[in-house]
């Protein structure tokens, strides 16, 4: 197994789907002669050429409507938002063209497209670059939403993505591309739906996805140190959700806490903890606890968004009221 | 109005039949949507009726593919949709082409390249220059229509398709249907310029406005603007100067205009249009039209017996047809 | 009082707040010369004048955005957007700008404005036009979210929204307009943040907002039937919360149903799911239910798009389930 | 390049004050940039001085108002804003011009007109032309200045707000500092015409072309399309032709131009181009311009100064400035 970046493994996702499939086709603002803005499609352009890696103009709504109407055309289009939040301005193309299409046509249309790019908060970037939107892909049925944290799960989930033929919202974070790990030499792919225990634990379980993953990692080591076993599940996949992992977790446990690193209202966060409470009601000893980001507009203060978002120690503290040991 | 001297019978009368249909089917959906056979948004066409038929004639059926907005009725037709389906759709019957789920908004027959039929103004613009792409992509040979509105041409989607159609060279073609109104609004109380063509300049298009009621003249301009988009990728930019004589949709009595103005357009009527020029070079009688208008009517009534002889859909169908 | 319809109710409003501050300023597609696509602004361009009601060209992003600027000049605009639905192209000027340029300016900016108009499933309409997006305002902080369904609640609360100083979403129903209700002759405002109990009971509380709360109330007489009491809690305002009024029903009942006409996942009910689970845990004899829209596209046909939709039957139902007697 | 023989040392020499001062400015945040003082996007605008400072001796201070993008530090400094601010906000200090919440991009001064500072590429373009709106309504005498990329021009924004600015008579300036590249896609590969001015025909809009890099024809021009912004409520379009030095923001190397090029523009550095006319003219010396670059420096270093000895903003500060 080789060790590599989470970018990388991105990047090798891509370019073997390209190799294998000439209707997989790459555009998004900079990915070309540039690279990418983060760097995930380095070298596309020089090994696939300019027809299937596309340089778009600053134009969201018009570029993922572009790629919608080729993907119904049989192109394989992954786009890349520079960063999902620019996204905003695209959503009505997939909300209600990428997605409806198929049911309003009676299953005549297919629409085989990823977007992809950073999801969620970064660093020193203010309100307006640094948020999660999963919850808006997750809420409308159609959609496959993924958030992968490591360069294992985002290489094999990336392939099925790029596979699938529907529309997949692939939620990367800009604070995830340096990190490493392990990715297998030979071809893998990883379902969709299915979540991924990556501690297991017996006394409480902490739920969560994407970057904030690692930090549920760290946490649970900080239980450990206070003698609490804490399994934290990573779901990977959010729509569809992996309810089995989940729930026999949870059952196994009798606590849950989940993070996420969204605004807590109508979050992806408050939509599990709803999930939980509906469907293990009798297994639950203590209330789903949820740490969000706080209810506030990103600061571009360090110190600040950091207090803003999750953190090692609001996690500790939130299992540890669901262990009624606080 | 342009010649028709370079067409003969064989050319011009299915043309004729076709706007004749399309009219009498305008006018069924309008009387069946008042007996509440169907509901929600229904936008007719008449009027407009040289615009898809003329257009069709120039396309290559089977590789070119056409989108449009909500007021799809008359462009499925000029596809060669067949009338039953449709109405069926509008009843929302499993039988419909959408199987009762798109209602008169979203028809499609997809392997007919009818890709339908948006309820968001300006939403399918984006799409049908993705449509032109796959078809550059994929060396089918194949070109893209792209109908839209008066309203619709002020959407941020035409502004950034359009440089994106002109920078990558797409085949495609995009047509505002300019009927003078986008619901109550004029186009002067819409737009900051009087003539819409002007903005293709704003991208390096080629553009022209096109006479509406003249079926022939849309013909050979859609059929060069598809031979450029198709041999050159080439895109261009035609607004087709329209009128609808009905309300914006259903729901609307249409008091923002003069009754004087609509009936100086009904004077300049498409189908009295083609009629009189066939009759003046005798292509057509009298008689000939009242047959084509009966059958016309015909297969209207057809396609409404086939709607109400239809079931609905299976309740399970709320399941189907959302994920491939 | 006076017996009037949602619409004129709204109508009211706008034309109350209009003569009492020449800053009001109403905006749209269709709000002036064809009095609005649902007839709410009628008679308010005789009015008042072409400066102040306003026909605006179909750019949502567009006309959305200058209202934000106008507002953050002064101005206090009530944009229509003839529906919610549409707005999808003009969120980013919403959540980016209208939200956080008081933030991130450290509270120069003051963004007085309103966006209003029909929100969730109509009738006949397929897919594009009949969702609910309750959950996507709901979801940011910086917002004001409101939803009314009586023509009282209505009145009270525009004039409220049109009074505030930051972003009201104001979420209204195209089913509702024709409906009717008294409205008394003087002024009164209705704050934000207060529920109203639509209908006391003590076996189960039945909580929602909007459209879908006349369908709880039915559902609530279909129950007393059964000898079943149920209290009907109408949330009204979304963002803020009014908690008191909702826990304190939940406590006595100790068992709920929440009814949201959007898709099930992350929308604004599952959120309230998991609001109560959390604060009112010890008081819960059962999981709180939800009853929402069917986590599918909205289809044309009529019969099925109303079963897709919260129906009586299926609130009896999960209140019956919430009591253990189905 | 304009004459300047119609302007007074009092008048030209303020000007270039600035702009050395904007060039010093940028050139420390750089640094500090470098030092890690300074965090996350940093959008330096070295080379475009004269598009602002020039632009700002048209306006009318007080009543006028001013967006842009990201890369506002040279607007900040142009609209009055004290540099010891600015470098505070860069640094997140709660003395920073917005507490420290916006950063580079997102430097403000309500009561100074000046209105940021937006990190959505074109989400300006709506805001301003609402701005134009409050200020036409309120009758206040003010104009707006719209500031945008050659990169941002696409958006769809940029189309619905021309249009609605025209339609509507706002008291409005467009204007497109085209630096030639939005990040690393030059013009020609973003965009399907050649000149962006030419977009104004689109929308009646009245527009030119104008050489950024000669602050007095920045400022005549611009002078002007604000007079007639106040006294014709005439929106006006420019495109402004100029060129950024340093990368698009600081992690950006900027490998997609080559140094030749870069090195063409400093010939025509704005700066050196109004120190040599001036210096022509009499009315600049070496040593003039050594004391005013010493100034500059000392200005910016104090504001490095103030921005280091700044505290950081209280934690309470989270939960402020969210609700008015
Ligand atoms: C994004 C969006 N905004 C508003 C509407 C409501 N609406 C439907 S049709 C229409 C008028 C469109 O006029 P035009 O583009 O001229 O087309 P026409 O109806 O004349 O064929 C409007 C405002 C919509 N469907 N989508
Ligand atoms: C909507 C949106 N898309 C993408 C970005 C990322 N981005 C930031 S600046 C930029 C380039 C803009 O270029 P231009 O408009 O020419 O302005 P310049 O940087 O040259 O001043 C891009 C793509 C963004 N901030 N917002
Ligand atoms: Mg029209
Ligand atoms: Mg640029």
């Amino acid at each position: 197994m080789a060790i590599m970046t989470y970018r990388e493994a991105l990047r090798q996702a891509l370019d073997e789907e390209m190799t294998r499939d000439p209707n997989v086709v790459v555009m998004g603002e900079e990915v070309a002669q540039y690279d990418g803005a983060y760097k995930v499609t380095k070298g596309l352009l020089d090994k696939y050429g300019p027809d299937r890696v596309l340089d778009t103009p600053i134009t969201e709504l018009g570029f993922t409507g572009l790629a919608v109407g080729a993907a119904f055309g049989g192109i394989r289009p992954v786009v890349e938002w520079m960063t999902i939040q620019f996204g905003l301005l695209a959503v009505d193309q997939l909300i209600n063209n990428a997605v409806k299409y198929r049911a309003m046509s009676g299953g005549q249309f297919a629409c085989p497209m990823v977007v992809r790019g950073p999801n969620g908060p970064a660093e020193y970037l203010s309100a307006q670059h640094s948020q999660s939107f999963a919850s808006y892909f997750v809420h409308v049925p159609g959609f496959k939403v993924v958030a992968p944290v490591t360069p294992y799960d985002a290489k094999g989930l990336l392939k099925t993505a790029i596979r699938d033929n529907n529309p997949v919202i692939f939620l990367e974070s800009e604070m995830s591309y340096g990190h490493k790990g392990e990715v297998p030499d030979e071809e893998y792919l990883i379902p969709f739906g299915s979540a991924d225990v990556k501690r297991a634990g017996k006394d409480v379980t902490i739920v969560s996805f994407s970057k904030p993953v690692l930090m549920c990692l760290e946490a649970a080591e900080a239980l450990a140190k206070e003698g609490i076993d804490a399994e934290v599940v990573d779901l990977r996949s959010l729509r569809p959700l992996d309810h089995e992992t989940l729930y026999a977790s949870v059952r196994k446990t009798n606590r849950c806490v989940v993070v996420d690193e969204a605004w807590p209202q109508c979050s992806v966060g408050s939509w599990i903890q709803s999930l939980i409470q509906k469907d293990c009601f009798d297994d639950l000893d203590a209330p789903v606890e949820l740490v969000a980001s706080e209810d506030v507009p990103m600061p571009y203060n360090h110190t600040l968004e950091l207090e803003v978002q999750p953190t090692v120690e609001k996690i500790t503290g939130a299992a540890k009221r669901a262990l009624y040991r606080s | 109005m342009r010649p028709i001297k370079n067409y003969d019978a064989s050319f011009l009368r299915p043309l004729l039949e076709e706007m004749v249909l399309i009219r009498r089917f305008e006018e069924k959906a309008g009387q069946m949507y008042g007996l509440k056979k169907i509901g929600g948004f229904c936008h007719l066409y008449n009027g407009q009726e040289a615009v898809c038929s003329g257009a069709s004639r120039g396309m290559k059926h089977g590789v070119d593919v056409l989108l449009t907005g909500y007021r799809d009725h008359g462009h499925a037709i000029a596809m060669g949709m067949d009338p039953k389906g449709i109405m069926a759709e509008l009843y929302g019957k499993i039988t419909g082409v959408s199987k009762g789920k798109g209602g008169s908004m979203h028809l499609f027959d997809y392997e007919k390249g009818m890709w339908g039929g948006n309820g968001i103004v300006g939403g399918q613009i984006p799409l049908a220059t993705g449509s032109a792409f796959a078809q550059k992509h994929k060396k089918n040979g194949g070109a893209t229509i792209c109908y839209f509105g008066d309203g619709a041409i002020h959407q941020g989607a035409f502004h950034e398709a359009m440089n994106l159609a002109e920078l990558w060279k797409l085949p495609i073609v995009f047509i505002c249907e300019n009927n003078q109104y986008g619901m109550g609004t004029s186009v002067e109380r819409a737009s900051s310029v009087k003539d819409l063509y002007v903005k293709g300049q704003a991208y390096g298009i080629p553009s022209k406005m096109v006479d509406g009621m003249d079926v022939i003249a849309v013909y050979e301009e859609v059929k060069d603007a598809l031979e450029t988009a198709r041999t050159k990728n080439q895109p261009s930019f035609l607004e087709i100067k329209t009128y609808r004589y009905k309300g914006h949709s259903m729901s609307d009595p249409a008091k923002y205009r003069t009754k004087e103005e609509t009936e100086a357009y009904l004077l300049q009527d498409p189908i009295l249009l083609l009629k009189k020029r066939m009759e003046e070079a005798g292509l057509l009688t009298e008689d000939d039209y009242k047959a084509i208008d009966k059958k016309a009517k015909e297969v209207v009534m057809q396609a409404v017996e086939f709607a109400e002889a239809s079931p609905e859909p299976p309740r399970e169908e709320i399941w189907a047809d959302i994920y491939a």
